[in-house]
């Protein structure tokens, strides 16, 4: 188990008693982080690209430096392949929009499953309304894992695209990405992987995976709000055009025409969110202070204490059972709604999310409405799960 | 203003269990002359309300669905205080008990149930499940 | 003249001879925004919307009050008239796309000015690109006006939009925004304001002024980068269509369909800049320590003091000479580069910007490919202006 | 590493004034065997470089257009380097400048003037238009 890691955080100095059960939502902020935005916006603070004086210039500097750790983080020696956008939504939203919308025909298909969070469904559900293809969802089993074999039976010679989240933000499920690139791959479609909730505690190294998209969020891996990443493969960065249209992407605008520069470049358009590239990449300074394999250790063990202890409350009922599962869990009691459960649970300072968690159908296909939903991070510790269970029984037999 | 925890939990025992587990009218009238949703998506508590208009005037009202505590007793306290009385007094009964519940001060006096529900708005983040079927039914009946 | 307002921002704390003349680019933060930024990234970090425990509630209390405030800023009592974006550009971007897409015919055509930044101006042409329609772009002068009967005559039966900035970023040309709304409004035709150059010292009362859309950036008016504003007026709420697909924006999501929120809440897909809203929030706070009048004032008469001082260098060429100045002027220096000028400057430690400023059909009506230009705001003094003379005349000696 | 004022002026006045001053075949050749733009659209600066080429071998060497005094003696000092060579020995070179340019020590030795250029690169946020003229005829000789 790692050790004293709330230390890192602000909060938990300021709130010795919170229990944060809602990483997956937002992880905390560390220190490192805070400090390098407040830095930044105290004293570098300028815009990038077009100024020639210091301060804009070392803004420049570090903001290009900023690209060049994002990609060595995904294991790319090439800093052109990363994009920097407002968020993993906006990331899906330009591969949509700016890649497969082209590239989509009538009768068409394109690929999700039913794990996927609404980011990863609704921008792929309306392209092929427009296109009048065909949306087609991955079941999954009673447990929320995605079967293998029946994903490949959902690629054929029309499918143009699959995309999928490498873990669900609802269930815990982990997918595995590796070999699900690969089946799409033999049968040349490309794949995107939202990688929200896994970016800051797995590896996710492009030459063991060979995605050829990939969206993250600052703010889930202990980065800032506002800012995000679009990877794009060096085979396809030729087949992204401009989502946005502004300063800074083009070649030339006369009143009859304009062209613009190529990808990454061509997605930055107006000023980018400067700060929050400078907060995005002293977070993965921070997640270099830790061994990725001790992060993702010490939060199973904190999933596993947690699905134990959940279980031994009777009424409780945890919802999907995947066979690898993340520091995700979702449950409900019998006869209180998630709502009431998490309103009082926050009574006892635990911070836990009640609702549909942006998966509407999937929480529909588990014959449920909403959850509620707690999430660990390399913060959390054993004696949290118990003050989890403490308050699960006490609100229960109030409650009865 | 914060609520302590057993604030929190003397009005839920004496108020909100009660009217959550023996709502008024709970059942499904899809025959009813008016029917609507009151729907939050953010979190996806959904009613229906089924309402039996006569003359202007609400006779038997129904509701059915599924949402947490609050909301479903706050729907159940609307359904029974709108039985009996006009659209128009409907509509001002509404508009009063959203402007108290909102507004920082309650500035008017109700019964002790509808005390109880603007008392909960100081219970965090759950003002929008007491409003639900409030503002559902008033948007309703603005509409003509 | 407002005084001391240096002290505000600790920049020019750290480096007291730093002369900033880059505000239009964007502005220096004051320590009440970096202040409000740190404590919530701190001790009030979490999420909105779908969480009730209580730093998620006051974050989603407080995002929506800064909804408001933003909402009054404009003297609109109604703040579902505005929805939080990434910045000027990406709020226009949503109006081609998502309001004037569907209602922009063949042979319609769409106005806007050689005045606008290409944020305001490549979405229009590539919109009517698409949907072969024309693409005015109203001539100036040649002092950088505009001409208003020439820009009534541009308005015609077949005209659906108009869009056009309030301050040129790059000749500083403040249009009669009023005048011309009233203008177009008597032939029916919606109109934007890109008001990303005056929102931080002008009065922009939407009861005076009556624009049916207006853009703007938290970092140009002393808040953070990576967010903006998109103010629609009530009548047009319903026709926004969300922009980014995701979570947050949703009625009812199934496997067949979505159906969507209403504007402004349609537009805020994915999780919001919670953080940059919270900066932006303070930012209006700030402004509001000051009269508008007298910032502008302050403004006025710092440019006025710099166009003489440039006037009386011998070399020195003004681009544009406008009726109405805001705070900025682009010039040219005979024989010697823009870029080399603002690097001679940088020496000096002067900040000013060099190239084409977003507006390269601008400049090119101008017969120049690229200026020096620099720009005021609220914490520059006279003397910075003299320093800014004596550092060219010095430089043309050098050069000479 | 920060570079004085005085040592800035110093370098300019020296190499990049006189370069710019007096470009080497500074003219629109447009009937040369290759045309290309070197173009920054961040700022720009735009050069037009007219290459005859024989026998895989640069023959005579002009360019042409608008840009700030670094870009303009670049390109004139690549001209200067380039003419009489083959394309093989140009893109070796291209590619050794660019890399002692852009690497925080300079490793490999250049004649004055290169290496005018290489120490101008810590005058900050200008190496831009140094590497322009190198880029565009690196990019343009790799394509074939
Ligand atoms: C007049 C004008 N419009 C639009 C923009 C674009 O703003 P942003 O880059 O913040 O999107 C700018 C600033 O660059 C501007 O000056
Ligand atoms: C799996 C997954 N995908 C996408 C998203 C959307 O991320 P964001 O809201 O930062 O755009 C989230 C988080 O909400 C998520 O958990």
């Amino acid at each position: 188990m790692l050790k004293n890691t709330k230390t890192y955080f602000p909060i938990f100095k300021k709130y010795p008693d919170l229990v944060y059960l809602d990483s997956a939502a937002t992880t905390q902020r560390p220190k490192l982080v805070i400090d390098a935005i407040n830095q930044f916006n105290s004293f570098e603070n300028a815009n990038i690209h077009r100024g020639v004086y210091d301060l804009s210039n070392s803004a420049t500097k570090n903001f290009e430096l900023a690209r060049e750790k994002v990609a060595k983080y995904l294991g790319s020696t090439n800093p052109k392949t990363i994009a920097f956008t407002s968020g993993t939504t906006n990331s899906i939203n330009i591969v949509a929009s700016s890649f497969l919308r082209p590239r989509l025909n009538k009768d068409d298909n394109v690929v999700i499953t039913l794990l996927d969070h609404h980011a990863n469904f609704i921008p792929w559900q309306m392209l092929a309304k427009e296109k009048e293809a065909e949306f087609r969802v991955v079941p999954i089993d009673k447990n929320g894992n995605l079967d293998l074999t029946v994903l490949e039976k959902s690629l054929d010679q029309k499918t143009k695209f699959l995309s999928l989240n490498h873990i669900s933000n609802s269930l815990g499920t982990t997918t595995d990405i590796g070999e699900i690139i690969a089946l799409a791959h033999k049968k040349n479609i490309p794949v995107m992987i939202d990688a929200a909730q896994s970016i800051a505690y797995y590896d996710l190294d492009i030459h063991q995976l060979d995605y050829d998209f990939l969206a993250f969020s600052g703010h889930k891996m202990f980065g800032p709000f506002g800012i995000g990443v679009l990877y794009v493969a060096e085979k396809w960065m030729k087949n992204i055009t401009p989502y946005n249209y502004g300063g800074g992407i083009i070649k030339d605008v006369t009143i009859e025409d304009t062209t613009f520069s190529d990808f990454p470049f061509n997605i930055e358009a107006g000023t980018p969110n400067i700060s929050g590239v400078m907060g995005l990449s002293s977070a993965i300074d921070f997640i270099h202070k830790f061994d990725k394999k001790e992060m993702i250790q010490h939060i199973s063990d904190l999933v596993n204490y947690c699905t134990d202890q959940l279980i031994s409350i009777d009424k409780v009922k945890i919802i999907g059972n995947p066979e690898n599962r993340s520091g995700i869990i979702s449950f409900v009691v019998d006869g209180i709604h998630p709502h009431d459960v998490a309103s009082f649970l926050n009574q006892d300072n635990i911070a836990v999310r009640a609702g549909m968690h942006c998966t509407q159908p999937l929480l529909a296909a588990m014959n449920t409405s909403a959850t509620v939903r707690v999430s660990f991070s390399i913060y959390n510790e054993r004696k949290e799960v118990d003050q989890l269970k403490n308050s699960l029984v006490e609100l229960i037999k109030f409650w009865s | 203003m914060v609520v302590t925890k057993e604030e929190v939990q003397a009005l839920y025992k004496a108020h909100i269990l009660p009217e959550n587990n023996n709502p008024y009218h709970f059942e499904a009238k899809d025959n009813a002359s008016t029917s609507l949703d009151a729907y939050n998506p953010m979190c996806g508590d959904k009613f229906q309300l089924h309402l039996n208009v006569k003359d202007d005037t609400f006779d038997t009202v129904h509701f059915h669905g599924f949402g947490c505590a609050i909301s479903k007793a706050s729907t159940s306290i609307l359904l029974r205080k709108i039985e009996g009385i006009s659209k128009v007094d409907a509509i001002a009964l509404c508009e009063k008990f959203l402007k108290n519940l909102t507004e920082d001060n309650q500035v008017d006096e109700f019964d002790k149930e509808l005390n109880t529900l603007i008392a909960l708005k100081h219970f965090d983040g759950r003002i929008d499940c007491i409003k639900l079927p409030w503002e559902a039914l008033l948007a309703h009946l603005m509409k003509g």
